[in-house]
């Protein structure tokens, strides 16, 4: 068993853990904090791929900034109590089987899938560094990229609008 | 000028007509009437030259649909009613003031559009959009001009909406059925189908529903009586003198021609029903109290002959169902006209409102006795040839459908003219009946003109049709 | 030349028509009246043109104006045949519409729509003559329709009164049905012999053998029909008396002298289909001696006196259609000629007195008029006694040759039986005739004081066309007298069966003697009742028993009301109120499900989110499922 | 460190996903507080992403990694976007419980 496949568990353990964890937490704020977990051992997966770009990038959007806005919104709540009311039993039971099913299911199905692609094998050229993928960004996907940014301001026009406090009806 | 500018001609009308502004719109949408009258005319000439009248053109890729416009003898007269009708009711309507003019002129010229290209189009989707395209203005005049009570209005309005939309969905889902076999919606390319007799019983069945309504033959015409009294008289005109004519030229160029056979097989049935609603029509008129109701049951009365007439599958049944077409297009929108005369000075349309009128107005009168006679179909009048040409095709089917059709004569007669003896004479009625005006006159006139010319002289028409019928028949027959 | 003189005879009326339609009212009204009767003269004129003409040559002149309506298998032309029959009619059509027009002048001129009714009169003259001088057998029904308008306009001239109205309707409505029977019949000679032309239609009839067709008997069957309704026969005469409520001229025009025999025509102008068609003939005679017998006793009780003429007409309609079923249609046609005579004359001096005593139609208020309207009485003796079968008035001639054939036929079984019927109805028609003399014209006036100082000969307008009529009533006869026959030789191009000629045997005198005899029974009984009784009709309430069903016409019209009118009213109403509503809510039904059905899906729709990504995610399962695994295992 | 996928195996990754997508759904489906629905979602998407980044790796190519960067950018902008409607609703009606959302109640 070599180092990266223990690296590879752990960071798998955390990553599930946590997020199961997420959900469980009665207190929003656990469940920030537990998801902020996640998301870092999801960003060591992707270190794990030697994709540093994304690594980074998923540190900086969710780690930072989605987090920050998540915790934020609790805390605006003032949500960090446990006084959540629990959905009824049946409810909360129907969860549990529709989850086992749907992963039962969709692991049947990649269990049973075959392979269309063939086997993975390394040419050794580069495809992941910041560079390549700097390229590929501004050049294939220029309008796209454009775009993002676009939406992003639209995002951000809307957020503003929204959380905006409403004068005209009162 | 080929067949594609009387459609512009209208279309444009109508869009000019709406910003011509309210004072204006009347005599902008006559003009463009009038114009297209003109080019339908000259067309006609053409078509007598031995023109042929068509369009081709490409819509849509998928699917694939064709601006396929196409005019036989047929189409050239259902054509020449509409552009004809179109001028008379507008002129006959410049006597009313309706607010908001310019959108009511407007909607009749855009149905008058849609109605021609009706009758125009030998493409399936491209009829049914124009089919559908038609219902949309009537619904506005009728629900937006319409009298009497406004929530009465609206129900019966959209009843009628409703009823026939949902009709002709199924004659949607019949074109998609055929559009499968020939990949594309040309009549001429339905007729090659060589469809199963189960196919056809479908296919005509379908057909049979949007058609129903539309005409309508009972017991699919509960729409009607209810509509022709709540819409304004133009819109009344414009259903009972075009619109209804849609329906029956429809069965005669889509319904019959694409399933003859099942057409054939489902022969006495149909033709029985037609009669039925002759019968029906006409005993349920005997005892109507409001004028326009009463018209109303004569017309389910009159087309239920003509419809008996289309499915005769011969060619005196077909020539006279046209002929008849156009007779009772010109006599129900003059008849209607008298009603609006009368609503225009008594302010009602209750019958027993009414009375001793013919001692204030002598020349309303005949007029008047001339059109109630029209609709009885006196000899002479272009009535008359459509209905005995109808009657003589059945006799030879049956003589037993000639005898029940031929009860319209009797209980036509009974009817009209009770109506016209409880409208018209009796004791001077106390109510001044101001006399009738010069454009009302010219109005009346010229239906009546044109019914007395061609009840006379009918070859003209005669030679226009018969031709287009011979072929319709040969599409039947084969 | 030939053509447009054809023309002339027909349209002059219409320019007449037309002419007073449009200029009437800004004329004065005796031009007004000069221009409707120079009309038909002009008419009259070429008819006799015509007549002399074909009397030289004996050349049938055919003329084809258009093209009318084409059909599958065969064309109709708008065409002109003047032949005998035609020419026949034509003359008397012509002539009397001549001298009614005179007389109307004078008798309407008080009238404010005085060119109105010339105009009208002038159409039906117009229509009446395109029903005679037709080729073909739908050119007859233009002119069989139009008379019907005409009589349905003039019979509601007074169109205030509703009850005028009614009368009309009545008319035109009855008219109708007996049209749709003659429709009917020229559907079937349409279909078995593909044309509808007079000539052809003879020729091809009597070039085949037809004789047994089913079919056949129910076309003529049906042409008898529309003559039953437009001649006023059983089952469909009830028209006729009450179409009295019409002018007087008109009644004497239309309802007496002209239209009323089109029927007749149209029987003899197809006489060569009704030979084929025995059975129907048999019919055809039966109903005439019925309508003959019924008329005549209904008339026996009338006291309005235009209404004892019309069922005087009535029943003398149903002589000529006697004579028809037994196949002497030449008998029948002389009938029809004396008949327009002394029926007309017989109309026209009702009118003069009607117009003495300013509008009094009953005869109980009548009485002693001989002395102070002398031209009219004379004039109206005359032919009384013509139709009373008098000899030698032209009455006596025509019946009795109905009679004669009746007698003599051997070809019904019950010939014998017709004869008796018709003979008593002719001692009925003498009864109730000198029964109106009776009363109108002697003993004492019996109206108020006021009418009799006003009371008056009637002026010259109006006793001129008596004086011609009676005139013709009395020689009337002369034109077919036993000896010459003129009218038999005249008719023969037209009938297929030869008329037998009767040797004047002793048989014959007899039959005359009887029916002579007959006549004046009848003119006895009159007599002795209103004369030497000195009887005056009870008032209406007084009658009572089988005189009181008699009085009220065996209560047909009622019968018919309950019968026809009454059920067709109720199922309208059915319809209206019931079915029509019925049929609403099927409609609607369709709608009501619709709705019901949106609501019942309303409630799934519970605004739970939870519930709704639990239905999500099972669904994205169940098409996962469906995708990959199902579609393996298959 | 090329040879990640042969050592780990793409099927682990692919495991690790759908349990990861699964605790997401369940995450939806078993609470009623909204913030933590939204985080579910983020699970959710964050699985889908890893699985992105491993094909791409095992196909060896950068579109993947590309269409990561932007299905980032989006949940960027969903986030930001859903957590103002949470506090717009939150404002309204005192409560993110998705439970009392009942407006499209027909």
């Amino acid at each position: 068993m070599s180092a990266i496949l223990i690296i590879f568990y752990v960071l798998a353990a955390i990553t599930l853990s946590t997020a199961f964890l997420t959900i469980y937490s009665k207190n929003p704020i656990h469940s920030a904090i537990y998801l902020v977990i996640c998301f870092f051992s999801i960003a060591g997966h992707y270190l794990l791929f030697n994709a540093q770009f994304l690594a980074i990038v998923h540190i900086i959007v969710y780690s930072g900034a989605i987090m920050i806005l998540f915790l934020f919104t609790i805390m605006l709540m003032n949500l960090n109590k446990e006084d959540e009311v629990h959905k009824p039993r049946i409810t909360r039971l129907g969860a549990i089987v529709v989850f086992c099913v749907l992963s039962a299911v969709l692991i049947t199905i990649f269990i049973n899938s075959k392979t269309i692609v063939g086997d993975y094998d390394t040419t050794g050229e580069d495809f992941q560094s910041i560079k390549k993928l700097g390229k590929i960004l501004l050049n294939e996907y220029m309008v796209p990229f454009e775009f993002a940014s676009v939406l992003l301001l639209v995002a951000m026009i809307g957020t503003v609008l929204l959380s905006k406090k409403e004068k005209t009806n009162k | 000028m080929d067949v594609t500018t009387i459609l512009i001609l209208l279309l444009v009308g109508a869009i000019a007509t709406y910003f011509s502004g309210d004072k204006l719109a009347s005599k902008v949408a006559l003009f463009f009437s009038v114009a297209t009258l003109g080019v339908s005319l000259y067309l006609l000439n053409e078509f007598s030259k031995g023109e042929t009248i068509n369009y081709l053109g490409e819509w849509m890729e998928y699917p694939k649909v064709y601006l396929a416009l196409q005019a036989d003898g047929l189409s050239m007269l259902m054509v020449l009613l509409t552009t004809a009708l179109t001028p008379i009711i507008i002129f006959s309507s410049l006597g009313n003031t309706y607010s908001n003019a310019k959108s009511f002129y407007a909607l009749v010229l855009f149905m008058s559009f849609a109605m021609t290209g009706t009758f125009l189009a030998v493409d399936g989707l491209l009829y049914y959009i124009f089919w559908e395209l038609a219902l949309i203005p009537i619904y506005f005049i009728a629900l937006i001009w319409g009298n009497g009570d406004a929530d009465k209005r609206k129900k019966a309005v959209v009843k009628f909406f409703i009823y026939t939309l949902a009709g002709s969905l199924f004659m949607l889902v019949a074109f998609a059925y055929l559009y499968q076999k020939t990949n594309n919606f040309l009549l001429g390319d339905f007729f090659n189908l060589r469809l199963s007799a189960t196919e056809q019983f479908w296919i005509f069945a379908a057909f049979f529903l949007a058609y129903a309504i539309k005409i309508p033959l009972i017991p699919f015409h509960t729409w009607q009586a209810k509509v022709y009294q709540k819409a304004p008289t133009v819109g009344t005109m414009l259903l009972s003198g075009i619109m209804l004519k849609m329906g029956l030229y429809s069965v005669i160029r889509w319904q019959i021609q694409i399933a003859p056979q099942a057409a054939k097989t489902l022969m006495p049935y149909l033709i029985g029903l037609s009669i039925a609603g002759v019968i029906y029509g006409s005993i349920i008129a005997l005892r109507q109290k409001d004028l326009k109701k009463l018209l109303a049951y004569s017309s389910l009365a009159h087309v239920g002959l003509i419809a008996a007439g289309c499915y005769t599958l011969t060619l005196d049944g077909l020539n006279g169902a046209v002929y008849q077409m156009i007779a009772h297009g010109f006599v129900i929108v003059g008849l209607f006209f008298v009603a609006e005369i009368i609503h225009r000075r008594y302010e009602t349309r209750e019958i027993s409102a009414m009375g001793g009128i013919r001692s204030q107005s002598p020349k309303f009168t005949s007029l008047f006795m001339i059109l109630v006679l029209a609709s009885v179909a006196l000899p002479g009048t272009y009535n008359f040839v459509g209905e005995f040409t109808v009657l003589y095709s059945l006799s030879q089917v049956n003589i037993w459908f000639a005898v029940f059709g031929g009860t319209t004569i009797i209980l036509g007669a009974y009817y009209m003219l009770k109506m016209f003896q409880n409208v018209m004479l009796g004791e001077t009625n106390t109510k001044v009946f101001a006399s009738i005006t010069t454009n009302e006159i010219i109005t009346l006139v010229i239906i009546i003109a044109f019914l007395l010319f061609f009840g006379l002289y009918p070859k003209p028409i005669t030679d226009l049709v018969n031709p287009a019928i011979k072929d319709i028949l040969i599409h039947i027959n084969r | 030349m030939e053509n447009s003189l054809v023309l002339l005879l027909l349209l002059t009326p219409f320019v007449g028509f037309l002419f007073n339609v449009f200029f009437g009212k800004k004329i004065s009204r005796n031009v007004s009246g000069t221009i409707g009767t120079i009309a038909v003269v002009v008419s009259f004129a070429m008819s006799i043109f015509f007549f002399m003409q074909l009397n030289q040559t004996g050349k049938v002149i055919q003329v084809k104006l258009f093209d009318w309506i084409t059909v599958s298998n065969f064309k109709l032309d708008f065409g002109i045949l003047l032949d005998q029959l035609s020419l026949l009619w034509l003359l008397f059509v012509t002539g009397i519409g001549s001298l009614i027009h005179l007389y109307s002048i004078s008798y309407m001129h008080d009238d404010e729509n005085l060119h109105k009714f010339f105009a009208y009169l002038n159409l039906f003259i117009f229509f009446m003559i395109t029903l005679v001088i037709g080729s073909n057998l739908l050119v007859m029904f233009i002119g069989w329709e139009g008379v019907g308008l005409c009589s349905y306009l003039l019979i509601g001239f007074w169109h205030k009164n509703q009850d005028y109205n009614d009368a009309a309707k009545k008319a035109f409505i009855m008219n109708r049905i007996g049209d749709l029977g003659f429709l009917i019949g020229i559907f079937i000679i349409a279909s078995l012999f593909t044309t509808l032309d007079f000539v052809e239609l003879k020729e091809i009839v009597l070039g085949g053998t037809n004789s047994g067709n089913a079919l056949l008997s129910v076309a003529t069957l049906c042409l008898f029909i529309g003559a039953t309704g437009k001649s006023a026969q059983l089952p469909l005469y009830t028209w006729l008396p009450d179409a009295m409520a019409g002018p007087t001229p008109v009644s004497a025009l239309i309802h007496a002298a002209t239209m009323v025999t089109a029927g007749i025509f149209m029987i003899t102008r197809m006489n060569f289909l009704f030979d084929l068609t025995p059975y129907i003939q048999e019919i055809i005679a039966v109903v005439g001696a019925l309508t003959a017998l019924v008329a005549a006793s209904i008339g026996l009780l009338q006291n309005d006196i235009k209404k004892v003429l019309a069922y005087s007409t009535v029943s003398q309609l149903g002589l000529m259609f006697l004579a028809l079923g037994l196949g002497a249609y030449n008998v029948a046609v002389f009938h029809v000629i004396t008949h327009a005579f002394f029926k007309a004359c017989l109309f026209l001096g009702s009118g003069s007195v009607i117009h003495a005593l300013h509008g009094e139609q009953d005869m109980r208020k009548m009485g002693g008029l001989r002395k102070v309207m002398p031209i009219t009485f004379a004039t109206m003796l005359i032919s009384t006694l013509a139709i009373s079968g008098i000899f030698p008035f032209a009455g006596f001639w025509s019946k009795d040759e109905i009679l004669l054939v009746a007698f003599q036929n051997h070809h019904i079984a019950f010939a014998k039986v017709l004869w008796v019927v018709a003979s008593i109805a002719s001692i009925m028609t003498a009864f109730y005739m000198f029964r109106l003399m009776y009363l109108t014209f002697f003993r004492e006036f019996r109206g108020t004081e006021e009418q009799k100082h006003h009371l008056h000969e009637s002026p010259s307008l109006i006793t001129f066309p008596l004086i011609v009529l009676a005139a013709l009533a009395t020689i009337g006869g002369a034109i077919n007298l036993p000896g010459s026959n003129w009218l038999n030789h005249f008719l023969e191009p037209i009938l297929v069966t030869k008329y037998e000629h009767h040797a004047l045997g002793t048989q014959e005198y007899m039959l005359m003697a009887v029916a002579l005899a007959g006549a004046i029974i009848g003119i006895g009984w009159a007599y002795s009742k209103y004369i030497k009784q000195a009887f005056v009709p009870k008032e209406d309430s007084a009658i009572t028993g089988f005189s009181k069903t008699i009085y009220n016409k065996y209560y047909v019209d009622e019968f018919y009301t309950f019968l026809i009118v009454k059920p067709l009213n109720g199922l309208s109403n059915f319809f209206r109120t019931t079915l029509e509503p019925a049929l609403g809510k099927v409609v609607y039904g369709f709608g009501t499900v619709a709705n019901g059905l949106s609501n019942q899906g309303r409630k799934l729709q519970t605004g739970s989110i939870g519930l709704y990504l639990f239905a999500f995610v099972i669904g994205v399962c169940a098409i996962i499922i469906y995708l990959f695994l199902a579609q393996n295992i298959a | 460190m090329n040879n990640i996928l042969d050592i780990v195996g793409i099927e682990n990754y692919i495991f690790l996903s759908v349990l990861l997508f699964c605790i997401g759904v369940f995450g939806v489906l078993y609470r009623r507080n909204a913030i933590i629905v939204f985080m579910s979602i983020e699970i959710m998407l964050n699985a889908v992403n890893l699985l992105f980044v491993a094909f791409s790796t095992y196909h060896q190519d950068a579109e993947g990694q590309v269409f990561v960067f932007f299905s980032m950018a989006v949940a960027a902008a969903e986030v930001a976007v859903g957590l103002a409607i949470l506090v717009s609703i939150f404002r309204n009606l005192g409560s993110i419980d998705i439970a009392n959302l009942k407006n499209l109640k027909g």
